[in-house]
This record gives C-alpha cells, structure tokens and sequence, in this order.
C-alpha cells in the first residue's frame, strides 16, 4: 500500500515532466501545425547552456533562466535560419527538416562536449518526505510540479484569453486569411517556435537532474513519451497534455514497480491505442468538423 | 445522351417518386438544422430547393447521402430506405455535386471523372484493371465529350478555371448515370454565360429521364428550369410549388427573396 | 612469404579493426575504451612494433546499434582487409556478425562483453571472449557474499538482457535458485529506477547484487541515498568502476555512498599495480591525459593480449597461425587470473578478484574466486602476472 | 493519354518493365565487388519498404512512423522459420520462400491491425501510435524472451551459395540477387497497385474523402488495404534483410530507422516508386559516403574519436535540411518539376501558384497541415 | 474628389502565364466601383495584386497617394485596405465571434473591440446566432457574411471585395448591397467590387470597371455601362 502511494507521488512528477515537454509539442502544433521532432535537440542545446551558466555562477537558478533565454534563442534561430525554408507545398518537408536538424544538433553537441554524461545537481533536496511514515513527493518533486502547473495555466491564458494567442492560433491555421486582416503572420510564427523552444528547454533542465545528466541523447526518450502524451491528450489541447502528461508519468512508474520496467512501453502503446479508438483526436479534442 | 441516361422501367415511375422525405429532423447539438421536413422528387422531375443561407439545404442533401443521420423521419429512393453510408448512394443511382467544387486536386480531369467508376463493385472486380479498366476510360472520356471537357482530360484539374472545374465536378456525377441527381449550387460562381450552358445541360439530363434535386440561390436559373420548387427556412417547408406560385408567396418574398435595393 | 597474401599484413604493418559505439546513447560508457588501446598501440609502434611490424587500429563507429555493426565489420573485412577483428564491442551488436565473422573466417578475438556465446569452440572457432563471463562473475559475488556476509538477505537489480538474466543465472548457481529475495530488471532506455529500488527496500535487502553498467550502479547507489536506504553493493564488474562512479555521483558523495562497495575486476586495476603504472604513463603520452579509469586499463590491456598473441604467431603471421597461438594456451596477457584459453576454451577469465572501496580508494581485497564454468566457484589465491619488458610483448 | 493508359490498361508493360529492371539490376552485381553487392542488398531490401511507404504516404497520405516495427516483424517470421525448418531439415529455396511468406504474412498481420486503427485516426495521431508501437518493439521481444531472445535477437543458419553458382560468384552476390528479385517482384505488385484502380481510389480518398466517398469508394477500407499493402512491402524488405545479414534484433529497428524511412521516401519524392529507389540508395550510401570521405582527415586523439562518430551523422543532418529546402517534390520531383513548371495551380486549392503541377501526388495529410482551413466550404 | 486607389499599366501573372495586361484604372475617395468580367477575366488576380498577394510584374498600384509596391501584406490592411478574398477564406478552425475578434485585432481596443464586433452581429443576425460555432459548422452563407463582417470591422478605407454574392440568397445579397451603400454614404467608404452577379453589382456602383482576358475594356459610370447593349452582350452577358 505504502509503495503504492509513493509510485503514485513519484510517478506524478515524473508526468509533471512529460506534460510540460508535451506542451511545448501542443505550442509548436498550434503556432505552426507541425510536430518538431528538432524539439529534443533544441531543449538540449539550451540545456547545455544552462548547465554552463550554472557551473560558472554556481547558482542552479541563474542557470534556469539561462535555459528559458536560451530556449528562446535557439527557437528564433531555427525559426528564422532554418524552418523558414521548409518549402510551403509540401507539408511533410517541415518535419523532414526538423529530422536533419536532430542529427545536426545532435551530432554538433557531441563534437563539442563528448558523449559523456554530466550530472547535474537538483536545487532542493531529493529525497522523499515522510508523510506519516509513507515516503511520497521530494521537495524537488514539488517544485517540479508547482513550475508545471504555473506554466501550463499561464500559457492556457495567453492562448485562450488574450489576443496574442487568438492570433497565434489564426496563423496556424490560416496565413493567407490572417495576413489580411493584419495578423503579422511570420512573426507570430517566430514568436511560437520561440515560446515552445523555451518551455520544452525549461522541462529539459528539469528533467536532468533526476537522471544520469546531461548527454547529447538526454531528451530522447523524453519527446518520445511527451509526444504520446501529447497525442493522449489531443494536440491542440494545453490541458490535454497536463492531465496527459501526469497519467502517463503515474502509467508508467507503476508498471515498473509493478510488472517491470521492460513492460511500460508496451503499457504506453495500449494507453495510447485504446484512448485513440475511443476519441481518435485525443482526450480533449474539440467536436467533430462539418464534413460537407 | 438517351444511352446514357436509360429511362428507368416505367413501373418503378409511377410505383413511388424517386426520391421521398417524410418528417426529416436533423438536430446538431442544440441547433435544429431541419425540422420535419416533407417533399418528394418524381421520376425525371426537376425540383428545386431553395431558401435562406443556413435554411438547411445542403444538410437536406446531407442526409439523403448518409452523409448526416436524420434526428427522425424517412429518406427513400424508389420506395427503398436510403443508404445509411454515401458509399452505398451510387448503386441507388443517385449522384451528388457538393457546394463548392470538392475535385480531387492531385489528379488529372480524366481520372476525377474515373473515380466513381473505381469503387469497388463496379465493373466487376474479376475483370481486373485490364480490360474493366478500358471500358471505363471510354465511359469517362464520353461523359467529358458531352461537357465539352474532352480537350482538357490530360489536365491536372487545378490548373482548369473555375467554370471548368465546376463542370468536372458535374461530369463526376454524371459518369455514374444517375437516376437521381442532387446538385448543390451549381451554378455559384459562374458568370451569365457559364450559367447559360449549366442550364442547357441539366436540361438534357432532365430530359434523358434523370431526376434532378438542385440547390440554387440563383433565381432566373431556378425559375427557368425547375418543374416545381420547394422553399425552406430555418430547417421548415415554407412553401412547395410551380416557380410562379412559390414566386407569389409574400412569404418566400419576404425571408427568401427580399426586396432589390432601389437604386 | 605467406604473409603476403594474408589480408591486413603487410612487410611493415599489420592492420585489425573494431566496431565499437563511439556515437548514440551507448557511447557514453564505452567510447574511451577504443581510445586506450589505440594509445597502447601507438606507444608498442614507437617501441618497434611486432616483428617490425606496426599495428594500425581501425576503429569504426556503429552506435550499439546491430545493423551499423553489420554494415561496419563487413567493410572492415571486405574493404579496409583487416587481418582481424579485435575486442568488438557488445552482445547483441556483435552477436549480429558472429556467423558472418566466422564463416568469412576471420579472426574474431577478444570481444568486449561478458556474454557465454563467445565460448563456443566448436560452433565458432574464430571468436574468442575476453571479458570474465556474466555468470562467472555472479557466481564468484555470491561466493563472496556467502564467506563474508553470511546469512543475509541477497536481492539483484538487473539489465534486462543477457548481462541481466546471465548474472542473475550464475548468482542463483550458488545461492540456489530461491536464494534471491528480489529480482528487479530495469531497461537503458528508462532512467528512473525509484520503482525498483523502493520494491528492493521493501523487501528488506539488505545485499543488493548489481548487474549494471556504470551508469545505472550511479542512479542505484543515488536512488537508495535519496531513499535513506544503505545496503551492501556488490556490483559486476561492468559497473563497478569507481573513477567512473564518481564523475556520476560526484567526488564529495562518492567516497561516503560508496563505501565498502564490493565490485570484482581481472585486469590490473589494484592501486600500486606495475602495469597500472605503466598505462598511467602511456595514457598521460599517448592518450592526451584523458580521465584514467577502468576502461583505460581495459583497453590497453586488450591491446597488450592482441600483441602478446600477435608475436606468439609468429614472423609471417596468417589468420591461422593466430588461432593456433590462442588456442595454444600458452598466452598469459596481464590479468589477475591466468588465461583459460585452449583448444576447448575460448574464455579469457574464467576467475576474478574481489575488490572494494575504502575511503574513496577501490583495492583488490587479495581473495579471489575461479569458476570452473559448471556452477562451482572455489576460492584460490593464484599469482597476478608480473609486468615485463615494458609492456612490450618479446617477439 | 499516356500515363491512364499505362495505369489502367498497362498491366503487361509494367510487369516487362519490372522485369527488365530487375535482369538489369542483377547484371550489375557483375560489376560490383562483395562489399558493394552487398549494400545493393541492403537497398533492395530497404526498397521493398520504402515502396510500400511511399505508397502509404503519397496515395493516401497517412503518415507512418512505424515501418521499422513492420520490417522487424517481416524478419521475425523469417527468421523464426527458418530455424524451425532447418531443425525440420528443409534446406535452401523451400526455406527460404516458405520463411520469406511467413515474413510477410506476420507483417501483414500487423499492418492490417494497424490499419484498423489508421483508419480512424490521421495526421499526428496515426504517426504517435505507430512511433509508440517502434518504441514498444524492444519490450516485446524481452517480454517473450524466449521466441525473439530479448535484443541479441534470433540468428540464422547460413544459406551459401547453391552449388549449381558457388563457382561463378560469391556470396554477397548471390545474397544481392536474392534481395533484387524479391525487391523486383514487390515492385511490381506495388507499382500495379499504384497504377490500377486501388491506387486512384486511394488518391481519392487522399484528396477529398467526401467526395470519394460520394463517388462510392469506401475510404475506411481504402485506408486499411493502403497500409495492409505497404505492411506487406516493409515484412519483404526485414525477411530479405535477414536473409542477407542472417540476424534479426530490436535494436536494429529503431526510431531512429523509421524516421529514415520516411526520409528516404520524402526526399525521394513522395508517392514515386522512382523516388523511394532513390531514397533508398541514399540513406545506404550517403553516410557510408560521408564516413569514408570524413574518415580520411586525422586529427588527435580524443577530438578525432569525436569526429569521426559524429562528423557524418552532422554531414548527412545538413545535407538533409539542405536537400529538402532546394527540392520541395524530393529529387524526383525536382527531375518533373523542371518538366511541369509551366502550368501552374489556381491558388483556391492550397497549391501554390508556383508550384508545379504533377501527377505525382505531393500533398499528403502529414505531421503539419495543409490550408484545408481556409479552402472554399464544400 | 481624389482618387483613393490608382492602379497604374498593372501587368501580373502567375509563374510564366501572365494574366493582365496593362491594366489602369482609379477609384475615387468614397466611391463604390464595380469590378466585372466574365470568369477568368482576371477580377481575383487584379484583387490579389492590390493585396500584395501577387507582386506585378509591372505597373504601379498607388493607395491614399503612396506606392504600395513596398508595403506588405499587412501592413497594407493595416494602412485601411482591407479585403474579402475570394471563396469565403474563414479560419475554419476559430469561432465566429473569434474570426470577428481577429478582423478588429490592429485597430482596436480589447475593450473597444467588443462593442464594434456587436455592431456586425447587428448587421447579420444569422451570424449572432452562431456566435460561439466553429467555423467548421457553417453554412456557405453564413461563412461568406463572416467574411465580409469581419473585413468590414475595421472600419477600413477602401474595402475590396471578391464576389460577395457568391452562394448567398438574394435576400442577403441585397442587403449586403445596401449595407455596402450605406457604409459608404454614412462613413465614406470606399468600395471595388468584383462580381458576376452584374445587376446587383451595378445596382450599387456608381462606376463600372469591365476586364476582359486581362486587359481593361470599359470604365464608365454604371448608368452608361447597363445602356451600352453592345458591352453588355459581350462581357456581362444580360
Ligand atoms: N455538421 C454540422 N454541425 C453543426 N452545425 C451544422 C452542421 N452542418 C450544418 N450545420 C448548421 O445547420 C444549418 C443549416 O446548414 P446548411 O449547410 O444546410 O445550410 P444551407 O441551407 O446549405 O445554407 P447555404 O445556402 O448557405 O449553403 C446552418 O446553421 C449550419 O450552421
Ligand atoms: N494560381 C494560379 N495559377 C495559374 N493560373 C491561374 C491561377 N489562378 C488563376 N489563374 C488563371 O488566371 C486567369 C484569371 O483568373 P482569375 O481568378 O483572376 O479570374 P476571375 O476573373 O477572378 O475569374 P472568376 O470570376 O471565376 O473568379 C484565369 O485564366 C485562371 O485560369
Ligand atoms: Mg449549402
Ligand atoms: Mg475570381
């Protein structure tokens, strides 16, 4: 029982992570209607810039902020000098692009720094509190999924209250139209890959500290299960891929603990496979469209 | 065009109209799109429907095609309840044009008007691309003569203009030889003379024996051929009859036709 | 004379080849290892090399990743000629091209993994192992913790490969099979083994058995800290390098989490070992003063056996001659244990030497254990071979 | 009228043609030393898949991410059975047909599930469950450990070459002319596919689903025999790519493999059977290429341990971004596109006025989304 | 009176097929002018180009007495250019009062915004309706009136619109016509008009511009264009 509870805790913070990277995923959907297989890389790329500015002030939060700024950064440069030129008549040029750019970041950071790992401290204490004797949720636990929620509900607001984010969405989904009527359509596009490359940098830096550290293949797995999970909970739903997020992260904990870590994965497909049957555009997907 | 449009047997005529709707309501959500609607279509008949943006029309032609399911009510064609799928409409010998042009843009004139000849079930599967396969290009390239579209057929359909397009998506319903045709707004868009030519044409069909159900917010095109005309708004028959009385009805005047501005 | 005709040797040079991953998520672990033999081999050129020949050391990148491996050897035989294939890196990667190697004939010496299939003689008398068996080592671990920890609790955290499942085997050999408490696997892919370690705490181990690569030992130890949880670990060798452990856990937390961890090793590893020494030095030259670890003794003790074999094939070796020189059993390489290779033996270690960490410094503790490759281990104190000649293999 | 007649009538010309080719292909294993007979091999086999994906991709535009799941699967049932007729005592062409059936069959076992899924999904969702299913194969072959042995995989006997040859070539070359004839003959059937009425049902489907549908095409079927189809090319292509390499693992079929299939077939050019050879032939020879070519410069110690894993998987990112922002339609398309760039689209179907029109279809209902929003309503 | 809009020997195509030819003509400050000719005439792409959609080939486009050559999309619409494109180009995906909320994004507000998107639900009823409905449920109408809407919302200079008419019921047509007409005599907006519906375009212009194949065959005041039988059978067919 106690070790149901305390898979459950820890499983919870581990989704809290995969949410916030599955909602970069469902930002760069929205923004630019496309899944960026680049995101791993890109989060990476920051990711090592944090961890630089971390090792030269030594403080973990200065390297935080390092990596939202850097994620922004890194998410212009690849908007403007790169995806930029993913040719308009064939949709799936911008994925093979965002491809090539995982192999050239990818490969770029392992000339530079080596394929070895380097560990990264955790700003609070790691170990679990006890709550009446049961071990569950670690300090750094906590503030994984409190920056998780917070994030998550801010960007909630920007796209469904604010207009930035009414224009965001127009972009996506009709540039022509929404030229016409003002939008600046190439710079919300820039402002989306932007915003996405910052959360996805900021679940990154998040993630590292409760694995082996940082390496040039850190986020692999990482896009991986945040884009099922972006999947599970409908690509252009926010709340999708918190709930997403925590579902799979407990799925998955629990499983392991339970049936064995080679299990999950296969745990993750039928999750997937049955969700998708049932609602075949995600948990939260909006009602079906007008066919004729 | 009399071989291409057989008359159907002249008991099934005058056993049941083509087309009959009884008590069709179609509720989306909340919205109720059509609300007990009733009319029929005879055998080689011309009827019309018109009415307000958002009267129900097009969803009118939804359900006939399966394409929506009816909240209640009945659709049958030849006395038979119409097919639950669209998929099934073309062995009823119904064939639809959608508003808009709903081409396949990826391919030639010659293949769009293939298509329908490619479901499964016609032309007998056992006869393989081979030989099937030639009956149904000389088929699709008849059909095209008669529209005129013959010297286009090696065309990729985008690069047509917008009234030949439009008469691709006839000719796409037109190669199945239907018994029943549904057109939505077929004339939208197309400038006076374009309009002219469509009018000839339904013409012919009608004549050949095919009854015709057409949704038009063109009035000299719908006065001009429809035998009778039904009217609906918000989702109910206001009014059904000859072109002149419908045009009679204060009632069609005032939620349909309106008053032209004076200038 | 025949040698001109073998491939990969010329009057002046002899050219091997390895695929080893030096990119992707495996590199991480492994990709030093290449390095250090290549320095070695560099440092035994400038001594004169083999029979005035020099060794080239091609060393190819296949991403731990069996169709690269694939793709890679057969360029290597078929293109770059190499007169062998030396220390391959991994299981499955190099179970891939073991029939290839075999059938083409090709020298498949000393393969980096402690899987049993390398010892098959009959089935591939081209292939030779140098890792200690996974079982053997479990067996010589269980054998330790039955003398010194009597009576405790005994649990495994396993990969869930060969490496996994083989340990667990030779654990069990001697604990029998209901010996173990707990049986926990975890996968490279998942780095969080929260789940296992708690299920271990829960069931009261109190010997946790690791048959881990360095990497998860690190998350392990790590993990259980976080828990407030302090067994015994006894770690494979595969995982138990403590240079290596350190740069994971850090070098202010290592020496506590990590004291009086037990760990075996076969190779000259102990603290004031001679041939420690001379690779210190070599690496310091030839090897840019990369971090010395485990896998730096590793590499270039690899690299000693192939010119120790090498000189023993004699002034104009052929691929046979190679064979016949292993199979002779007349090598004695530099491990703590002797060779077991023979005619019917293609295993290089069939012992290990128990070690652990005492204030920050792992030691050989000077007990070691053989397995006579049935389910018997016996403890014996043979004699570690003694450096000579600088580490340059006598022609 | 050329390419209808072709497609509908042309049966017997594609056939010769696929024959013609195939002769072709296997006089060139003449020319080529065991090393290069063996990459042919390994493009052959890699062919059989990207045709099949292509086919899924450019005709009906669902976008699958688990092609190297599929092909794992064609390997399996090789593989498993032909160990199970070596141990009966079947040797040499009976096993290798009977386990190269049973490869495709096995793939197409999986295909035709998947494909009961795809059909009702599209876009991101389709390409999230084949990915999880790439991801999840590893599992599965630890989970049954004791059919598919965990990642050391399952190993085969070796089939030499029959006697009647062993004479006149070597192995590669024999493996090579196995591997073409069988890329041959899937070629075919898909180019058939391609041509005949299933493949403009698919195209229909692609294009306007209720328009297909109204013009009686079952798009739910369609969409199942698509993939069913394209499984079966990928479960050739994994048999044939055990036979050549006489092993099968997980840890060969990664999604790092997948996303290289798709590669192949997009920078081919989508939809071409053409461009998916050309695909093929480049994921197989560009990193080889960029290796050797990387290879050849010497830099000390470490750095040069960098390098040399990394440089080319650099190289070959770059060329890749490069490739596809130069040639929209893939290199295929680029050869057309030089053709067709005279007539051009009317802006109202989402082609861009300057884009080339070619009967190669190029959209697809992908990762990102076409202007279908701002389309005129239908 | 100035002309608001002076399109100056205006040349564009597409790719290498070129579709007008020399094209000049003005529109005047708070004049509402008809743009006629039969299919394929070239009405959109001239349309296109004053957008900047389409960049000339040659020829000059000059709004508000400024040469629109360098100014963008945007910023076009932003200077009081506003357009309703051809074909009823809503974002599908967005609600109605979302496309509305979108059209007045630049120009006004958060808080000015909602009153001026009420004023369109006023103008269109059938659209106050829908409000909160996805564009995607739309009927043909009912996107053409949100097209037109939200351009108007704005409150633009010259307001262009590529067939308005197009699939609506004749009713609405009239009354877009009339609210056309009175918009422009109230807040002095000006208008050009693409249409095939040529009565009811003319019934409202006071200026008829006629393209045939690309190039300008009549520009005269509507009254002249309907008495002049011989242009009217050519091009407008009536
Ligand atoms: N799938 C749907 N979901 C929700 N509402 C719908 C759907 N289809 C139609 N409606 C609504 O039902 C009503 C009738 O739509 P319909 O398309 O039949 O109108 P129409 O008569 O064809 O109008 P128009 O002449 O403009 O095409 C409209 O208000 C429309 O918004
Ligand atoms: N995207 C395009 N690519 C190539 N040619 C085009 C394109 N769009 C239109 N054309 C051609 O340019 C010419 C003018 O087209 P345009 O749409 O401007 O005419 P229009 O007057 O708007 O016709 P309609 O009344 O049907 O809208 C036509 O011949 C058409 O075929
Ligand atoms: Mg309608
Ligand atoms: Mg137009």
């Amino acid at each position: 029982m106690d070790q149901l509870i305390f898979l459950l805790a820890t499983g919870l913070a581990r989704g809290a992570i995969f949410a916030l990277f599955a909602l970069s995923l469902v930002l760069i959907w929205r923004a630019a209607r496309i899944v960026n297989f680049a995101q791993g890389a890109m989060a990476l790329v920051a990711t090592y810039v944090a961890f630089a500015v971390t090792g030269l002030t030594g403080s973990y939060f200065a390297g935080l902020g390092a990596a939202i700024l850097a994620g922004l950064l890194v998410g212009f440069a690849v908007e403007r000098g790169v995806m930029r030129f993913a040719p308009a008549g064939q949709p799936l040029a911008g994925v093979i692009i965002a491809i090539g750019l995982v192999m050239v970041l990818q490969s770029a950071l392992g000339i530079l720094f080596g394929q070895q790992y380097r560990p990264m401290d955790a700003p609070f204490d790691e170990s679990p509190i006890l709550i009446g004797g049961v071990p569950v949720l670690s300090p750094y636990d906590l503030f994984v999924l409190i920056v998780a929620v917070v994030v998550m509900s801010l960007l909630g607001l920007l796209f469904t209250r604010t207009s930035l984010g009414l224009q965001l969405r127009a972009s996506a989904f009709a540039p022509e139209v929404s030229r016409l009527l003002g939008v600046r359509v190439s710079r919300m596009l820039t402002l989306g890959w932007m915003l996405s490359s910052a959360v996805s940098a900021l679940a990154a830096l998040l993630l590292v500290p409760t694995e082996l550290g940082l390496n040039p293949h850190s986020t692999d797995m990482l896009f991986v299960y945040a884009f099922t999970v972006a999947v599970v909970g409908g690509l252009d739903s926010p709340v999708g891929a918190l709930l997403g997020g925590l579902a799979v992260g407990i799925l998955i904990t629990l499983v392991t603990g339970f049936l064995g870590s080679t299990v999950a994965p296969i745990a993750v497909l039928a999750l997937l496979v049955c969700v998708l049957l049932v609602r075949p555009g995600g948990v939260f997907s909006t009602g079906k469209v007008r066919v004729a | 065009m009399s071989t291409q449009h057989p008359v159907r047997s002249s008991d099934s005529r005058d056993a049941d109209p083509r087309l009959q709707i009884a008590e069709l309501t179609v509720r989306f959500g909340g919205l109720t799109a059509l609300d007990a609607v009733s009319f029929e279509v005879g055998a080689g008949e011309t009827v019309a429907l018109i009415g307000p943006n958002g009267a129900g029309k097009t969803t009118v032609f939804n359900s006939v095609c399966g394409l929506v399911k009816p909240s209640a009510g009945r659709v049958t064609i030849d006395g038979v309840p119409a097919p639950a799928s669209p998929t099934g409409l073309i062995r009823h010998g119904v064939a639809r044009t959608l508003q808009g042009l709903g081409l396949f843009g990826g391919m030639s004139v010659l293949e769009n008007v293939l298509v329908p000849l490619a479901a499964p079930g016609r032309s007998g599967r056992a006869a393989g691309p081979g030989r099937a396969g030639a009956d149904a290009v000389t088929t699709a390239t008849e059909t095209l003569r008669d529209l005129g579209l013959d010297a286009e057929a090696q065309r990729p359909v985008d690069s047509l203009p917008y009234p030949e397009r439009k008469r691709v998506a006839l000719a796409r319903a037109l190669v199945t030889q239907p018994t029943l045709l549904l057109l939505d707004e077929p004339a939208g868009g197309l400038g006076a003379g374009d309009i002219a030519d469509l009018s000839a044409i339904v013409r012919r069909v009608a004549a050949s024996g095919c009854s015709v159900l057409l949704v038009e917010h063109h009035m000299d095109f719908v006065m001009a051929l429809a035998d009778r005309i039904a009217v609906l708004d918000f989702g109910r028959v206001i009014a059904c009859g000859t072109p002149g009385e419908v045009q009679a009805d204060p009632r069609v005047e005032e939620a349909y036709l309106g008053v032209e501005v004076a200038s | 004379g025949e040698a001109a005709n073998t491939p990969g040797i010329t009057e002046d040079t002899v050219t091997i080849g390895t695929h080893h991953p030096l990119t992707g998520p495996a590199a991480a672990g492994y990709a030093s290892i290449s390095a250090a033999t290549t320095a070695y081999f560099e440092y035994l050129n400038e001594q004169g090399g083999i029979h005035g020949r020099t060794i080239e050391y091609v060393v190819k990148d296949d991403g731990y990743n069996p169709s690269n491996t694939q793709n890679v050897v057969r360029e290597l035989v078929e293109e770059d000629e190499v007169f062998a294939v030396v220390n391959g890196l991994g299981t499955p990667t190099h179970t891939s091209v073991l029939d290839y190697l075999n059938q083409k004939k090709v020298p498949d010496l000393f393969v980096a993994s402690g899987s049993t299939s390398w010892n098959q003689p009959e089935k591939y008398p081209y292939t030779f192992a140098y890792n200690v068996d996974y079982v053997a080592e479990g067996e010589a671990l269980a054998q330790y913790a039955e003398d010194e920890f009597p009576g405790k609790s005994v649990c495994v955290l396993g990969q869930d490969d060969d490496f996994g499942t083989e340990f667990t085997t030779g654990l069990q050999n001697v604990l029998g099979a209901d010996g173990l408490a707990s049986v926990q696997t975890y996968s490279v892919s998942n780095q969080d083994v929260v789940a296992q370690i708690s299920a271990m705490k829960a069931a009261g181990c109190e010997i946790n058995m690791l048959a881990t690569v360095n990497g998860f030992t690190a998350l392990a130890v790590g993990t259980a800290a976080k828990l407030g949880y302090a067994p015994q670990w006894f770690s494979s060798s595969s995982g138990g390098d403590y240079p290596t452990l350190v740069t994971f856990l850090g070098a202010d937390l290592a020496p506590k989490l990590l004291q009086g961890f037990v760990s075996t090793n076969y190779l000259p590893f102990g603290q004031d070992d001679e041939w420690r020494a001379l690779f210190e030095e070599i690496n310091a030259e030839y090897n840019d003063d990369a971090p010395f670890d485990g896998n730096t003794v590793y590499g270039m003790s690899v690299g000693y056996l192939f010119a120790e074999a090498l000189a023993a094939a004699g002034e104009d070796p052929t691929r046979e001659s190679l064979i016949e020189a292993i199979s002779s059993g007349d090598l004695e390489g530099n491990g703590v244990v002797p060779l077991s290779f023979g005619d019917d033996s293609h295993a290089a270690f069939m012992g290990v030497g128990i070690t652990t960490v005492d204030g920050g410094v792992q030691d050989f503790v000077g007990s070691t254990y053989v397995s006579d490759g049935k389910g018997k281990v016996s403890k014996d104190d043979v004699e570690p071979v003694s450096l000579s000649n600088e580490g340059v293999p006598e022609d | 009228m050329n390419r209808i007649m072709t497609s509908l009538t042309g049966t017997p010309r594609v056939i010769a043609g696929g024959v013609a080719l195939t002769v072709l292909a296997i006089a060139c294993t003449f020319l080529l030393d065991p090393y290069r007979n063996y990459q042919l091999a390994l493009v052959a086999a890699y062919l059989c898949a990207t045709a099949g994906l292509t086919l899924l991709i450019g005709l009906t535009g669902q976008l699958s991410l688990g092609h190297a799941a599929l092909m794992a699967a064609g390997g399996y049932g090789y593989a498993l059975t032909a160990n199970a007729l070596t141990d009966a005592g079947v040797e040499g062409l009976p096993r290798f047909i009977l386990g190269l059936i049973a490869g495709v069959v096995a793939a197409g076992v999986i295909g035709l599930l998947l494909g009961l899924a795809a059909a009702r999904l599209h876009g991101p969702y389709l390409a999230g469950v084949t990915l999880a299913l790439v991801i999840a194969l590893p599992a599965f072959t630890s989970v049954f450990v004791g059919v598919f042995r965990g990642d050391q995989g399952v190993q085969i006997a070796y089939d030499g070459v029959p006697e009647a040859l062993s004479a006149l070539i070597a192995v590669e070359q024999w493996q090579a002319w196995v591997a073409i004839l069988v890329a041959g003959v899937t070629l075919t059937l898909l180019t058939l596919v391609r041509n005949g009425k299933a493949g403009l049902r698919m195209r229909a489907v692609r294009d306007d689903e209720v328009a297909a549908r109204l013009s009686g095409i079952p798009a739910g079927r369609v969409k199942v025999h698509a993939f069913l189809v394209s499984a079966l090319g990928a479960g050739a292509g994994g048999a044939v790519l055990c036979f050549v390499t006489q092993s099968v693992s997980p840890g060969a079929y990664t999604l790092a493999f997948s996303l290289l299939l798709v590669v192949a077939v997009v920078v081919g050019g989508l939809g071409s059977i053409l461009g998916a050879a050309i695909g093929s032939a480049l994921i197989v020879l560009l990193p080889w290429l960029v290796q050797t070519s990387t290879g050849a410069l010497s830099l000390p110690g470490e750095l040069q341990q960098r390098l040399s894993g990394n440089l080319p998987v650099l190289v070959f990112g770059a060329l890749l971004i490069v490739v596809t922002a130069v040639w929209p339609g893939g290199i295929r398309g680029a050869f057309r596109g030089r053709k067709a760039s005279g007539t051009a689209a009317s802006g109202t179907t989402g082609h861009s006025p300057s884009e080339p029109i070619s009967t190669e279809p190029l959209t697809t209902e992908p990762l990102t989304i076409q202007p279908v929003s701002t389309e005129s309503e239908r | 009176m100035t002309a608001l809009l002076e399109i100056d020997a205006l040349c564009a195509g597409y790719g290498e097929t070129p579709v007008l030819r020399e094209v000049s003509f003005s529109v005047q400050t708070a004049g509402i002018v008809a743009l006629l000719g039969a299919n394929g005439a070239g009405k959109t792409t001239l349309l296109r180009s004053i957008a900047g959609l389409i960049s000339p080939t040659s020829g000059s486009i000059r709004f508000d007495g400024v040469d629109l050559a360098p100014v963008g999309v945007e910023d076009r619409v932003r200077r009081g250019l506003a357009q309703v494109p051809e074909g009823r180009s809503i974002v599908a995906e967005l609600t109605v009062d979302e496309n509305l909320r979108l059209g007045g994004l630049w120009r006004f507000s958060p808080r000015e915004l909602g009153g001026a998107v009420d004023e369109i639900y006023a103008m269109f009823e059938p659209l106050a309706q829908r409000r909160n409905s996805s564009g995607h449920q739309l009927s043909g109408g009912e996107r053409q009136m949100l097209a037109l809407g939200r351009a108007i919302i704005a409150r633009p200079k010259l307001l262009v619109l590529d067939e308005p008419s197009l699939g609506l019921a004749p009713r609405v047509v009239a009354q877009i016509m009339t609210v056309l007409r009175r918009l422009r005599d109230t807040t002095g907006l000006t208008v050009l008009l693409a249409e095939q519906n040529v009565v009811s375009a003319l019934s409202i212009a006071d200026h008829g511009v006629v393209l045939g194949l690309g190039t300008l065959v009549a520009d005269r005041p509507s009254a002249e264009l309907t008495s002049d039988d011989a242009l009217r059978h050519a091009y407008l067919g009536f």
